[in-house]
């Protein structure tokens, strides 16, 4: 057993100096209030965790130390023990406490970072649309009219709202430091909200599995200031080329590319996806389909 | 003759025409989207009862405990599975 | 072998009261085959695509004969299960005869139905929903077609040897499964074709 | 299709090696066979068994296998990642590798370790002569033999697949994986599915009905209700894959639009499917392995089980929350804040029952007078670690947090520590525990726990720091990293962690070496002093089991009627009634596995005639008349005066 407890102090120390001096964890390092929370609610339940934890290795060490054989004694029979009530009500009742409060911390946390972040609901989001192709990402403003690939420029202070969907398999939208990541799929648009608090470079990836070239599908996220974000959009709306629709499709089919960046977006020749969950987008809700059907049947019936 | 037909045999067959009967109204009569789920819920669950009770005989032998749970089970995977899935991917909640 | 003449001959053994609970398992197994089938219908009905939707090909007369035929089937092997407990051979076999050609003139109707749906345009490989529905209804029709085969042997073996624990243990589990396929069917009427047409 | 397609080997040295090796292999048991004239005995005596000892045997056996084929696949990712920018493998035999690492792992190591195990010992538990369904059980065991062999020579012949484990679409659609690599995937899964199902219901039947006079359910052994009650799991889990593979080959191979991007299609379906089904999986595979914790860790505290009922209901609840859960594994593919906060208190909510048993084996302890055997320290090693695993499960249970760690190393880690210090010590110590009950000497001990420590230590250096590595944003599945991301030191040290775990490993295999030649023979089939029914018969076991039936009376009986000095067999030697060995479902399985192999390279008319074979063995046994034989009183006495004229 000694040899044990020495070997993870040693892990325990090793990990720790190979991580913690340089460089906080990017999941416990958040520069915006969506991947705060989160970084708040992960502390929070390793505290706890590691509170059951303790429990647990108290106990054990306690019945390994005091009932081995060796200290027992020949013909010492251990007794016939039913189990107890009382115990057993204990060891309920409390992981359940345990799980409500869990699942109260859960559920408020769930809604907070779906929702736009407290403080800058009366804000305008930026719409910035991220869709995934074959191990690149595309960034399209609607409203600046301009594409980027493969990195991203946000304004801090701002809500942004992303809104993912992929040209091909399901990939997953994911800035660490700045929000939780969502799945970037083929029918549907999936929105995510941010706000990045600090100006700074951060690291975007895409999370899901898909396929060859996955392991290189990251990009750059940058939040500047406002002025230096406007200042961006102006250069490029002066500078870049326009995103023709030859070149966009050329740009899906290709497997990587580098960074490039456009003075129009190819929303205007290739719309996302129109629906939300449920993907069909004139019957998203499946308990009144029946009454959209009959809406549908009259043009169905033409053949 | 007469023995061949027991009356119990036939009356849940007539039972269950009935019951096809009652279903099939959902078809010719207006009515709402929760009305008609009702009635083809409850119709359809109680032709499913006649046909394992009375003519798959689930109560006769000693291991009716067994098959009661056995398909009590298999009813709460199959509701879950429905309603969860819908819940996931389609019903906009 | 121990036989309890208490019981009927399909219990009578050991063996046999094992198979028929074992069956009931493989039903409790089916129950969430088909449940799961449900679920792909039911997610994808309202993904159509460019095909026809349920109101543009369910046609309500065709359903109504399958669903007859199925019922019907069910109640005559009901029948011959009854017959066979009283140990009448031959009212026995004239209702698994029956039970078998009716099942028969189901499987003639659902793939005269299959085949209205393809002349449509409507086939498996056309949409969501189309890809669900032949999956759900071709899944149950294979159980019949299955079945049909079963059946005969099953009915083959009980005219060479008669009634023997055996037999009649084979017989019963038979008529479990039909009155299954016929459970399932239920719920493929209300719910697929009466839902889709309401 | 050309040939180098077919043959994946002729482009690459390594699988080519693989194919060299297997080609020898091959040719060496063959040759060997024939050499020493063993055909005749393995076919009558293993190929054609209904013994359920023997097939339990054959289970192992093949999980065994498929552990070594696993683990160098864990080993060449682990040095893949060892370094940053390695070029030990590019990235589609890495993506091919994690794929298939998954999928033996879980469905063909796992699983049938734990069902060659239930097999073994089941009937022995609860006092029968053989398992309710035996002939049936020869057809599982071939039919899963029959898709490990598939999945297996995907790797020479076409690919292997390479869209994970989960197989999510539309990545694994024709569209954007064409190779055959997925056929196999949906072929081998469905066939050794089916045999896994006719498994779960013969072992409901078994339990339910076989029990021995007196045995009620509240009398039997606690592995008794952890495989009933993971039985009806399988009953009730596998269906879904049945249907959800059955959807995948037919999108795939016959054009259908289930999970495809157009015409109405749902690629989210079969995350959805997939996940019905394999989040009760991965509890099938840990029920057991809490019941096997169980009957070793009462053994060596040499106490009754703590709070056996609260066990038992706890067991129950886990079985019906695991099918409420599945959402948890795609919080993040979109749907509500209501239906992810649903699934996640769901999820959560199973550290309740679980906890329950964690006291209860803590409490048993307590008190006891434990003996540091190598099963028992598997066992006791399995508390803490476990915990571990446990306890970071719920934290990815928390829908938002979970935003952070899903598709991370910290996925990974929480993965491998619920399933290698549950399920994998689990196996390996009920390995260790019953061995000598079917070969009739223990293992080495002094081997035993230099391989407990070896892995123990290795298992926790390989995989805490992928904890570290996910919250630091390293996302699974990546064949390559580059340098300045900072993952580099502790990929090292997980890689010499998973060097540590393949020298235990190696250790074990030369324990079952060593001990075959140098053990002494165990005589007294009881070599522990253990309380559940199948020490008191002899090993190793005779066909029949038991001589005479046993009257139970109370849980651990057996441990009374030793302590009490009461005899535990009463009556006298009937003839005993024994199934006959067939070649059937060997044939049955060969069958399948031709089936498989043609339809995955959708070779219509071989796969038809296949297809035919298969219809053939199933007449064939409709129409069979097989009443068995019985064991005459004359023999058993003789088998059991031989037996105990063993015990000098
Ligand atoms: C043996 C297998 C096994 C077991 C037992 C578990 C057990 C659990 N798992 Fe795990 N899990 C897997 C195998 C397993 N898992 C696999 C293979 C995957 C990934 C598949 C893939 O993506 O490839 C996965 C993935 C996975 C995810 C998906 C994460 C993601 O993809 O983002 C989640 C999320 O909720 C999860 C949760 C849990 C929970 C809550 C438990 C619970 O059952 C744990 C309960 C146990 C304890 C909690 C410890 C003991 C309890 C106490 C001491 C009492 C007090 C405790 C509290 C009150 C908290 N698991
Ligand atoms: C029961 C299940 C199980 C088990 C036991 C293991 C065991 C191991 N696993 Fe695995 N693993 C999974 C189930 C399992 N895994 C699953 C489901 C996935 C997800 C797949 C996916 O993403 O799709 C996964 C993924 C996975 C990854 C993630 C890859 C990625 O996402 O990039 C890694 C990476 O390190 C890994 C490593 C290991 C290691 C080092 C072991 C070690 O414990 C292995 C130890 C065993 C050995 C080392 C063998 C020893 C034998 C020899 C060395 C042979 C000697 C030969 C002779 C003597 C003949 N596993
Ligand atoms: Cu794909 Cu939602
Ligand atoms: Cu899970």
């Amino acid at each position: 057993m000694k040899i044990k407890w020495a070997l993870l102090s040693l892990i325990f120390t090793i990990t720790t100096v190979l991580t913690g001096c340089d460089q906080p964890l990017l999941v416990l390092d958040p520069k915006g209030p969506q991947a705060k929370t989160l970084s708040d609610t992960i502390i929070f339940s390793m505290v706890i965790m590691a509170g059951i934890l303790l429990v647990v290795y108290i106990l054990y060490a306690y019945m390994l130390t005091k009932y081995r054989a060796s200290k027992m004694g020949e013909d010492y029979e251990p007794p016939h023990e039913e189990g107890s009530h009382t115990l057993e009500i204990i060891w309920t009742l409390i992981p359940v406490i345990i799980v409500v409060v869990l699942s109260v911390v859960t559920v408020r946390s769930t809604s907070d970072v779906e929702a736009v972040p407290k403080g800058y609901e009366e804000d305008k989001p930026l719409v910035i649309y991220a869709s995934s192709s074959n191990w690149k990402w595309h960034f399209s403003y609607p409203e600046e009219g301009i594409e980027t690939v493969n990195y991203v420029n946000i304004p801090t202070d701002r809500p942004v709202e992303f809104r993912l969907y992929s040209h091909g398999p399901i990939s997953s939208f994911w800035i660490p430091q700045l929000a939780g990541q969502k799945y970037a799929m083929n029918a549907m648009i999936n929105e995510l909200n941010l706000v990045a608090d600090a100006p700074g470079s951060y690291i975007g990836k895409n999370s899901n599995f898909n396929g060859k070239g996955f392991a290189h599908m990251d990009f750059e996220a940058q939040a500047m200031t406002a002025s230096e974000y406007v200042q961006w959009v102006e250069d490029v709306k002066e500078t870049a080329p326009k995103l023709s629709e030859k070149e966009f499709n050329s740009l899906l089919e290709i497997d990587f590319v580098g960074r490039k960046t456009y003075s129009s977006n190819h929303l205007t020749f290739s719309p996302p996806p129109v629906g939300n969950h449920g993907h069909n987008p004139d019957e998203k809700d499946g308990k009144d389909a029946s009454e959209d059907e009959s809406n549908s049947h009259e043009e169905h019936n033409q053949h | 003759m007469k023995q061949l037909f027991p009356v119990s045999h036939v009356m849940g067959f007539v039972f269950s025409l009935v019951l096809s009967l009652v279903a099939l109204t959902v078809v010719f009569y207006d009515m709402s989207y929760a009305m008609g789920m009702t009635i083809l819920l409850i119709t359809a669950f109680a032709q499913a009862s006649v046909q394992l009770l009375m003519f798959m005989h689930m109560g006769e032998s000693k291991d009716k405990v067994t098959l009661y749970t056995n398909i009590a089970y298999a009813l709460f995977v199959g509701v879950f599975t429905i309603l969860g899935s819908l819940l996931l991917l389609v019903w906009d909640i | 072998m121990k036989i309890d003449n208490s019981l009927p001959l399909e219990y009578s053994t050991e063996e046999n009261r094992l198979k028929i609970l074992g069956f009931w398992i493989f039903l409790g197994a089916e129950i969430a085959l088909f449940s799961t089938l449900f679920t792909v219908y039911f997610v994808l009905v309202n993904g159509v695509g460019n095909g026809p939707s349920p109101k543009d090909i369910y046609e309500l007369k065709m359903v109504l004969i399958q669903t007859f035929l199925l019922l019907t089937s069910s109640f005559t092997i009901g029948l011959g299960i009854h017959a066979m407990r009283l140990g009448l051979k031959k009212a026995m076999m004239t209702f698994f005869i029956i039970t078998l050609v009716l099942g028969l003139g189901f499987l003639v109707f659902e793939i005269e139905e299959f085949i209205t749906y393809v002349h449509e345009g409507a086939t498996i490989q056309t949409s969501g929903f189309l890809s669900s529905l032949f999956t759900l209804l071709g899944t149950h029709g294979l159980h019949v077609t299955f079945g049909l085969f079963w059946g005969t042997a099953i009915l083959m073996q009980v005219k060479k040897q008669g009634f023997t624990p055996e037999t009649t243990n084979k017989s019963f589990i038979f008529s479990l499964y039909w009155h299954f396929l016929d459970v399932v069917w239920i719920f493929i009427f209300s719910f697929v074709y009466l839902k889709g047409l309401m | 299709m050309k040939w180098d397609e077919f043959f994946v080997f002729t482009h690459d040295p390594m699988l080519f090696a693989a194919m060299i090796s297997i080609v020898l292999g091959g040719l060496a048991i063959f040759v060997g066979l024939t050499y020493f004239k063993k055909w005749g005995y393995l076919w009558t005596e293993w190929l054609t068994t209904v013994d359920h000892k023997r097939i339990g045997v054959m289970y192992i056996l093949v999980a065994l296998v498929m552990l070594f084929r696993g683990g160098v696949d864990a080993l060449l990712m682990r040095a893949q990642s060892a370094v940053p920018e390695n070029g030990l493998l590019n990235a589609q035999h890495y993506n091919e590798i994690f794929t298939t690492h998954g999928l033996l792992m879980i469905l063909f190591m796992a699983m049938p370790f734990i069902i060659g195990l239930m097999n073994v010992i089941i009937p022995l538990q609860i006092g029968a002569r053989d398992v309710a369904f035996p002939r049936l059980n020869a057809v599982s065991f071939w039919l899963f033999a029959a898709g490990a062999a598939l999945l297996n020579i995907s790797f020479v012949i076409g690919g292997s697949p390479d869209a994970g484990w989960t197989a999510y679409f539309p990545l694994a659609s024709l569209e954007y994986s064409p190779t055959v690599g997925n056929n196999y995937y949906s072929l081998a899964l469905q066939i050794s599915g089916i045999g896994t199902l006719m498994t779960g219901i013969n072992f409901i039947v078994t339990i339910l009905k076989m029990r021995a006079p007196g045995m009620t359910l509240m009398k039997m052994p606690m592995f008794t209700w952890s495989v009933l009650i993971t039985n009806v799991i399988i009953v009730f889990a596998f269906p879904v894959l049945t249907v959800a593979l059955a959807l995948m080959m037919l999108d795939r191979q016959f054009g259908t639009q289930f999970f495809t991007m157009s015409n109405g299609g749902m690629d989210m379906l079969w995350a959805n499917l997939f996940w019905v089904w394999a989040h009760p999986e991965v509890y099938i595979v840990i029920l057991p392995a809490f019941g096997i914790y169980s009957e070793i860790i009462s053994t060596f505290a040499r106490k009754n089980l703590y709070g056996y009922k609260s066990m038992v209901v706890s067991m129950v609840a886990i079985s019906l929350l695991s099918f409420l859960v599945w959402a948890h594994h795609f919080y993040t593919m979109g749907q509500g804040v209501m239906a992810n906060s649903i699934f996640s208190i769901a999820t959560m909510a199973i550290a309740v029952p679980t906890g329950v048993k964690m006291f209860n084996w803590l409490f048993t302890l307590h008190k006891g007078k434990i003996t540091f055997t190598t099963p028992m320290l598997y066992s006791l090693a399995f508390i803490p670690i476990f915990t571990i695993g446990g306890v970071t499960g719920v934290m990815l249970g928390m829908a938002s947090a979970d935003y952070q760690y899903h598709n991370t190393m910290f996925l990974v880690a929480h993965f491998h520590y619920v399933l290698i210090p549950g399920t994998v010590f689990a196996v390996i110590a009920g390995f260790h525990y019953w061995y000598p009950k079917v070969f009739g000497y223990q293992l080495n001990e002094r081997l035993g726990k230099l391989g407990f420590w070896l892995i123990t230590i290795s298992f926790n250096v390989a995989f805490m720091p992928l904890f570290i590595l996910g919250l630091n944003g390293m996302t699974r599945r990546m064949y390559t990293y580059s340098e300045e991301t900072g993952f580099g030191p502790l990929n090292m040290l997980s890689f010499v962690g998973a060097l540590g775990l393949a020298l235990g490993f190696i250790v074990l295999v030369y324990n079952i070496y060593w001990s075959a030649r140098y053990s002494p023979r165990d005589t007294s089939g009881d070599p522990y002093d253990a309380r559940s029914p199948e020490w008191s018969t002899h090993s190793p076991v005779p066909v029949y089991n038991f001589a005479i039936v046993p009257t139970i009376n109370s849980l651990d009986a057996f441990w009374y009627a030793k302590k009490n000095k009461a005899p535990f067999f009463e009556g006298k030697y009937e003839p005993i009634h024994m199934p006959s060995n067939s070649g059937q479902p060997f044939l049955m399985g060969v069958a399948f596995c031709f089936w498989g192999f043609f339809m995955v390279f959708s070779w219509w008319i071989p796969a038809i005639i296949s297809a035919l074979g298969i219809f053939a063995t199933m007449i064939y046994r409709t129409f069979e008349r097989d009443h068995g034989y019985y064991i005459s009183v004359e023999e058993i006495e003789r088998t059991e005066n031989a037996l105990r004229g063993d015990k000098q």
